[in-house]
């Protein structure tokens, strides 16, 4: 079992040099002056900057970044997808949009004829990478999406998103054998 | 009410109140609230409060979505502290389908929803700052909270919306490095409060504008619902993790300050020592967890894991049906509540047996706030809006769901 | 009448019910794939299993009749053991075909496995392989591996059809269903197999890959393909009907609809006349009733309501007609009617009916009789002649060949005004000096008379496509123009005084009042 | 006519390239660049000349393009005329005054002599020999009351700004701005009235040469040393005057948006925004002449360096005479520097004042304490001369 006590916080007495303003000034200027001049210092390893020049400096994005969504591939190179919809059905923003296809290779059958993600409109949720079960959509991209001064580029289409993709290598559709 | 205020004024000279419409556009404002001020000179004798400019439709839009798309709805309730909201919401919702979920999950839980307060009171003390002027103690508080952000983007894989409740579990478990993140962390965290602490706690500008402004008595704070770190500011030490624990608050130590007059600087200071305490939890959280399952193991509310949807029938059925149907939950309804960064985070959620809720409403501490902030801020002058609504700390997101 | 208890429910039921029948009327539900109300019971899938007392055995519920006395259970710990037995022995060679499949979403297999299984799979060997997209017929497509092989395929085609072209091959885990030799599945109903297959082994043609089905709107409507007004299921999604699904009804089609009737809700959709028209370019309705009274009002002055023409669709619902009738009778005051729709077509003593259109029947109760309309080669040779000037039509069906449907459109030339009222561009809308776009039965509400004179109630899927309008709006928009008291704001109006013009008639029976 | 050139000469060098380039560039830049430095961040970078970011400084050039891109809005029913004149009437007082502002000795024609014994008072001497006043604009013997009296001025365009700008906001800038200033000029005055008396004149320039003398032969008499009460209150009155954090109430962005300056756009909004920045350097000038030596280079004299009593000319007197000058030049923008720089820190650290406390500060804390200063000034110059 924890341990939990209320506890009373302090408030500030102050005396009449703390009144006169002047010590509480000095104490933040040396707090400040402090970031300041450490930051001025030519040893560049003794500076606390904090932020960083993003374009030249790009963020490392962690392995679980969501970033752009990207198509896997089978191992043929052909799209993983198979147009299931169920990433489309759970995308609380609506933003896929999928019409399938008949494949040539009957062993497919059905392939994303269109496939298209408004990257504009998507929350970067995760929820369809949780709903795809063929493994087929991924957002671990590692990068977000650019800016784009025409709506119409965010519309992220299958081959864009191939291209993204890498290879899968999960096993799908369990053992089979020809009877 | 307006003749009463007009009266007295008009007797000697002519003059008349100034009305002044301070926002919804308007810097202090964050988020978007408007008040309307009656003001003699600068002083403020009565204020209208009125929310409801973000139009986010928080409670309509979840009846048409599944009991997991709410999740990123949460997210944007109180958009400092994602998690906590996310978790509220898996608790509310696992109370309804009446499930337990493993001890580990629970302790990730509290672990990271504690990092979420953290980010909270950071981003809350530091806007504070930031809007007295004192820029650099913001900028400073805002360091630390990019250094949280960091660690909940590591886990969760978005800085603020993160997404990472869900219904029976959790996204996913923390990431391997993840102790040694967090000590460096800690580290700076209190490096960090350090140095606000010292441009700010005694300074005599910063005492002259939080103490005996926007002050709150215990039966006002009492009487118009206030919870969290504004109602413990008045000295009343309720706290929901500690009157009714859920998760594994009942089993870390940590302490509940509380003030004793009510004002902004003793929501402060106690907002400044919710750092701490929270530090200390999730120092325990860290001690005390155990390696385990993270997801309820009940195949009606989780998704079965990724190899078994991938081949075999039986896990590509049952994926199927919580994907297109959503979990279904019994008819029934609940009110759960959870300490979030405001104060009472209270879900109280209808179902009608289907996949999708049938009704959420969501008892968020900031709108209940608004309702009786006019009392803090009437009678004070134009500039004590600033200390008294950062320290209420509105969040536009929860107060117009 | 045997008593039967049920899972501690006790009730009375027919002699000769089945125990499913019987748990249906109590209020369980007793899982089953091969038992269809409509076909025959083989009782081969052993999924309605339940426990009867006395009885060593588990007994199938879809084949049993209660005797008195009966006690069942329908839940009882061996029937949920079977029941689990069996969906693990119908999935074990079931592919992983989910997200390609178009049952997904109605799938039997689906809904039971959640209900009554949610356990894992002990399978460890390979699953078996067999055809997959096999074209059993110019509607169907096959796929060996999903089937479970309930034949309710076979026996519709055996009791319903009578057209005996599916049986089952091979045997054990090879076995399949297949086509007699030298036959396909290519009767007027083949689709209705891939309906009541509870899996996605036979899927239609036309629905592949289209839409997933938990994606789409249901909304009770009634085939407009023919005069039989088969109930359906009109299931749409992103206002695009993706197809029609029959909908019980014992006295109309039972379960069933036909092939060619499936396909009708494409006409919806082909060739849409969006946008109102004046002389081939697109405005407004404001703009176009204005344009449409003065040049009604300048016809009727001009030849007289004799020379005018006013052509009746029986496509249109009986409020449309009814406002037809009010428009062309009190505000154009028009005699010369006449009856347009399809011609007649192919007919079968099943559910297909030479009149191609939803509701002549309507037609005639409306209009009290079909006697008072002109015939259509006459309106041509007037046309023609020069005595009809002005034309006021409704949808472009005319119920002629294309030979002389070529001569009517020569003569539309000759036309002083030929005013076009309809879902569709035709041959007719760049021809017409007016066009207005009315809007199908998927966008509207309405009634229709089938040719046995039920009236059918069908109720707006969703919101009409383009500006087009109910056409019982657009009649109103130009009385109102044309400075008539016509008054009906809402189609209940309309229905209630339909209603109490038949009662005042006595034709009660006849006349549509819903 | 040489006399006008050398003047057009002079307001250019300081006026635009002085003023201008300290108030504008260095303080826009500074501002951003250090407070950037302060809360460890980088600052801005991103502007390029030729592809080098030069720390930030061509941001200046792009912030002038922008602002004088950028739209002109003026406010439905707002007066156009005043709206109009109000920047200008802000800006202009902060440059006027540094017509008496002096960056060094006059120009002697002569040979300077610096006389120890008569409180280190530099005369000019030789056939012919007089003093040229080449490094200020203008030789005021009321030097002091001329800057105040223009600084003074700059309350009435904040206030007019304000009142033309038909917003509440403005309003309640400019109220708060007027009141502000004329509240701290009292004490602002009055602390300086110690000085004065001490000085015994208002001409700046004799004020910097007063502050020459070497107390002991070591301690450099400047106001600092013989009025520190004074010196404090004038800096906090200056920061007051300059409506700069803490004292930036007038326009505090978080209660009535940007004060006096919300309804201000493009080149306008500039002018405001440049002319605090140039009061603020002005006030800097003001407090460096009067307190901190103004040119004065601690013990660097035009005719040598002296100290403890010592004399010694390290490079020859002709060219030690020029290298004095740089000095002494070098002196006062190193003064007016720092004294702008620590105006910054303080504006990065410290939070806002209320309006009330502001007033508290300026009538019951500062202005009784500069009366007792002067007071006490009083008392001891009586009692010791």
């Amino acid at each position: 079992m924890g341990n939990v006590n209320v506890k009373q916080v302090d408030r500030v007495k102050q005396g009449l040099w703390e009144k006169s303003y002047i010590p509480e000034i000095l104490r933040g200027l040396s707090v400040t002056a402090g970031h300041f001049f450490r930051n001025l210092s030519p040893n560049k390893s003794k500076r606390t900057i904090f932020t960083r020049d993003y374009p030249e400096e790009p963020t490392d994005y962690p392995d679980r970044y969501r970033g752009l969504h990207r198509l896997m591939l089978r191992e043929d190179g052909q799209v993983r997808c198979v147009a299931c919809m169920c990433c489309s059905t759970i995308c609380p923003a609506d933003c896929i949009h999928i019409e399938a296809g008949e494949h040539d290779d009957p062993g497919i059958e059905k392939y994303p004829d269109v496939f298209v993600i408004d990257e504009l409109r998507c929350i970067v949720c995760g929820l369809c990478v949780e709903a795809c079960p063929c493994d087929a959509i991924r957002m671990d991209s590692g990068v977000h999406i650019p800016p784009y001064t025409e709506r119409s580029d965010a519309f992220y289409g299958r081959d864009l998103l191939m291209e993204l993709g890498g290879l899968s290598q999960a096993k799908q559709g369990g053992d089979r054998s020809p009877s | 009410m307006a003749e009463d205020i007009y009266e007295p004024i008009d007797q000697d000279v002519h003059t008349e109140p100034m009305i002044l419409q301070m926002g919804p556009s308007h810097p202090a404002t964050h988020g978007t609230v408007r008040f309307t001020l009656t003001l003699e000179g600068e002083k403020i004798i009565k204020c209208e409060t009125e929310v409801g400019y973000l139009h986010r439709g928080f409670e309509k839009e979840v009846e048409n979505s599944t009991w997991t798309q709410v999740f990123p709805y949460t997210d944007r309730l109180n958009y400092v502290s994602p998690l906590l909201n996310n978790f509220g919401y898996s608790l509310a919702v696992e109370r309804l389908l009446e499930i337990d979920v493993p001890p580990r999950c629970n302790w990730i839980r509290t672990l990271m929803g504690e990092i979420s307060r953290l980010s909270d009171h950071l981003t809350c003390t530091g806007a504070a700052a930031l809007e007295l002027g004192a820029m650099s103690a913001f900028l400073y508080a805002i360091e630390g909270r990019e250094l949280v952000w960091d660690l909940i983007e590591e886990v969760t894989g978005a800085r603020l919306t993160v997404s990472y409740g869900r219904i029976g579990g959790l996204k996913d478990d923390l990431t391997e490095g993840f102790e040694e993140r967090w000590k460096y962390t800690k580290k700076r965290l209190f490096e960090i409060r350090e140095e606000i602490g010292q441009l700010l706690t005694r300074n005599r500008i910063f005492l002259d504008r939080f103490q005996g402004t926007g002050v709150l008595t215990p039966d006002m704070a009492l009487s118009y619902g206030y919870t969290g770190p504004c109602l413990r500011s008045t000295g009343v030490d309720y706290d929901v993790r500690k009157d009714h624990p859920y998760f594994m608050y009942d089993e870390v130590d940590f302490d509940v300050p509380v003030g004793s007059k009510g004002d902004n600087y003793d929501r402060y200071l106690v907002r400044m020592d919710e750092i701490v305490q929270s530090i200390r939890i999730i120092d325990q959280c860290l001690e005390k967890m155990e390696p385990g399952p993270i997801n309820s193991d009940d195949p009606r509310v989780m998704l079965p894991e990724k190899e078994k949807v991938y081949n075999t029938i039986e896990g590509m059925i049952s994926h199927f049906k919580i994907i297109f149907e959503g979990i279904q939950v019994p008819p029934g309804e609940v009110y759960s509540y959870t300490e979030a960064g405001n104060g009472e985070l209270g879900y109280y959620i209808v179902s009608n047996g289907t996949g999708k809720p049938w009704k959420i409403h969501v008892r968020s501490p900031s709108l209940i706030m608004m309702g009786g902030i006019h009392k803090l801020i009437e009678g004070g002058l134009i500039a004590d809006i600033i200390p008294t609504f950062d320290t209420v700390n509105m969040i536009g997101g929860e107060c117009d769901k | 009448m045997p008593k039967v208890t049920i899972n501690d429910t006790e009730l009375e039921v027919e002699k000769g019910t089945t125990i499913l029948k019987a748990a249906a009327q109590a209020g369980y539900e007793v899982p089953h794939f091969c038992y269809h109300p409509a076909l025959s019971i083989p009782a081969n899938c052993r999924m309605c299993l339940v426990e009867v007392e006395g009885a060593p055995n588990l007994e199938p519920a879809c084949y049993s009749e209660v005797t008195d006395g009966m006690v069942v259970r329908t839940k009882s710990e061996r029937v949920v053991k079977a029941q689990k037995a069996v969906l693990e022995f119908i999935l074990l060679n079931h592919p992983v075909d989910c997200p390609i499949c178009d049952q997904a979403g109605e799938c039997k297999l689906q809904d039971y496995y959640m209900a009554y299984d949610a356990q894992e799979s002990r399978l460890r060997t390979e699953k078996n392989q067999k055809v997959k997209v096999f074209p059993i017929g110019p509607e169907v497509l096959y796929d060996g591996e999903r089937c479970i092989l309930c034949t309710r395929c076979i026996r519709f085609c055996e009791e319903i059809t009578g057209t005996n072209e599916l049986t089952l091959i091979q045997r054990g885990d090879s076995a399949e269903i297949r086509t007699f030799p030298g036959k396909e599945l290519d009767n007027p109903y083949s689709v209705c197999t891939a309906d009541i297959c509870p899996v996605g082994a036979l899927t239609s043609r036309d629905f592949r890959f289209k839409c997933r089905v938990w994606l789409l709107t249901s909304t009770d409507s009634v085939c407009t393909g023919c005069s039989n007004g088969c109930n359906i299921h009109l299931e749409h999604f992103r206002n695009e009907i993706q197809r029609y699904r029959p909908r019980y009804n014992p006295e109309v089609n039972d379960y069933w609809m036909c092939d060619e009737g499936r396909l009708t809700y494409k006409e919806v959709h082909d060739d849409r006349l969006r946008r109102p028209m004046s002389n081939g370019a697109a405005l407004n309705w404001h703009g176009v009733t204005e344009t449409t009274r003065d040049k009604l009002n300048r016809a009727l002055k001009d030849g007289g309501a004799s020379h005018f023409g006013f052509v009746i669709s029986p496509q249109a619902s009986c409020e449309d007609l009814y406002l037809a009738k009010r428009f062309a009778g009190d505000v154009l005051e028009v005699d010369n009617l006449y009856l347009g729709g399809k011609p007649d077509g192919w007919e079968d003593d099943f559910l297909v009916k030479a009149d191609k259109n939803p509701n002549r029947q309507g037609v005639n109760a409306v209009f009290d009789g079909l006697d008072q309309f002109g015939d259509i080669e006459s309106l041509i040779e007037d046309m023609e002649s020069g005595a009809i000037k002005n034309l006021y039509m409704m949808e472009k069906h005319l119920p002629v060949d294309d030979e002389t449907r070529g001569r009517f459109l020569d003569a539309i030339d000759e036309l002083d005004l030929f005013v076009l009222q309809g879902q569709h561009h035709a041959e007719l809308s760049q021809k017409a000096h007016l066009a207005l776009p009315a809007c199908s039965h998927a966008e509207t509400e309405g009634t229709f008379v089938n040719f046995d004179g039920i009236a059918q109630p069908f109720e707006q899927a969703f919101a009409p496509h383009g500006d087009s309008l109910p056409h019982w709006q657009i009649f109103m928009k130009l009385a109102r123009a044309m400075g008539s008291p016509l008054s009906y704001t809402f189609v209940h109006q309309i229905q209630d005084e339909m209603f109490q013009a038949s009662q005042d008639d006595g034709e009660a029976a006849q006349t549509p009042a819903e | 006519m040489v006399e006008v050139l050398i003047s057009l000469l002079k307001i250019t060098v300081i006026v635009f390239v002085f003023v201008m380039g300290v108030a504008s560039a260095m303080t826009l830049l500074g501002d951003r660049k250090q407070s950037a430095k302060i809360q460890n961040r980088v600052g801005p970078n991103q502007a390029k000349f030729f592809g080098f970011s030069l720390f930030g400084f061509p941001h200046f050039i792009a912030d002038g393009i922008k602002m004088v891109l950028k739209e002109n809005i003026v406010p439905a029913n707002a007066n156009k005329f005043l709206h109009t004149i109000a920047p200008a009437l802000v800006f202009m007082p902060a440059l006027i005054g540094w017509s008496v502002m002096p960056f060094m000795d006059h120009f002697c024609t002569g040979t300077v002599q610096t006389l120890p014994d008569q409180n280190y008072t530099e005369i000019c001497t030789g056939p012919g020999a007089e003093w040229k006043n080449y490094f200020s604009i203008m030789h005021m013997n009321s030097g002091v009351l001329f800057a105040f009296a223009i600084a003074a001025i700059s309350v009435y365009g904040a206030a007019i700004a304000g009142w033309a700008s038909n917003s509440k906001f403005s309003l309640l800038g400019g109220l708060r701005s007027s009141a502000q200033m004329i509240s701290y000029e009292v004490s602002m005055g009055l602390s300086l009235a110690g000085v004065l008396m001490i000085y015994g004149t208002l001409n700046i320039n004799e004020m910097i040469r007063m502050q020459g003398n070497l107390l002991g032969d070591w301690l450099p008499m400047w106001g600092i040393v013989i009025q520190p009460v004074a010196f404090f209150l004038f800096l906090l009155a200056g920061l007051a005057e300059t409506k700069r954090a803490p004292f930036d109430l007038p326009e505090g962005e978080s209660e009535i948006v940007a004060g006096y300056i919300t309804e201000y756009s493009s080149m306008k909004f500039a002018m405001m925004q440049l002319a605090e920045y140039a009061a603020t350097v002005f006030i800097a000038a003001l407090v460096a002449v009067v307190f901190l030596g103004g040119w004065q280079f601690p013990y660097v004299y035009a005719d040598g360096i002296r100290i403890f009593g010592g004399h010694w000319v390290p490079f020859g007197e002709e060219v030690w005479y020029w290298i004095s000058i740089f000095l002494r030049i070098g002196a006062m923008v190193f003064k007016i520097l720092f004294l702008v720089w620590l105006q910054f820190m303080m504006r990065w650290t410290l939070p806002r004042f209320r309006y009330d406390q502001v007033m508290t500060l300026g009538w019951k804390i500062l202005l009784p304490l500069s009366i007792a200063n002067l007071f006490v000034t009083a008392l001891v110059l009586v009692i010791i001369w």
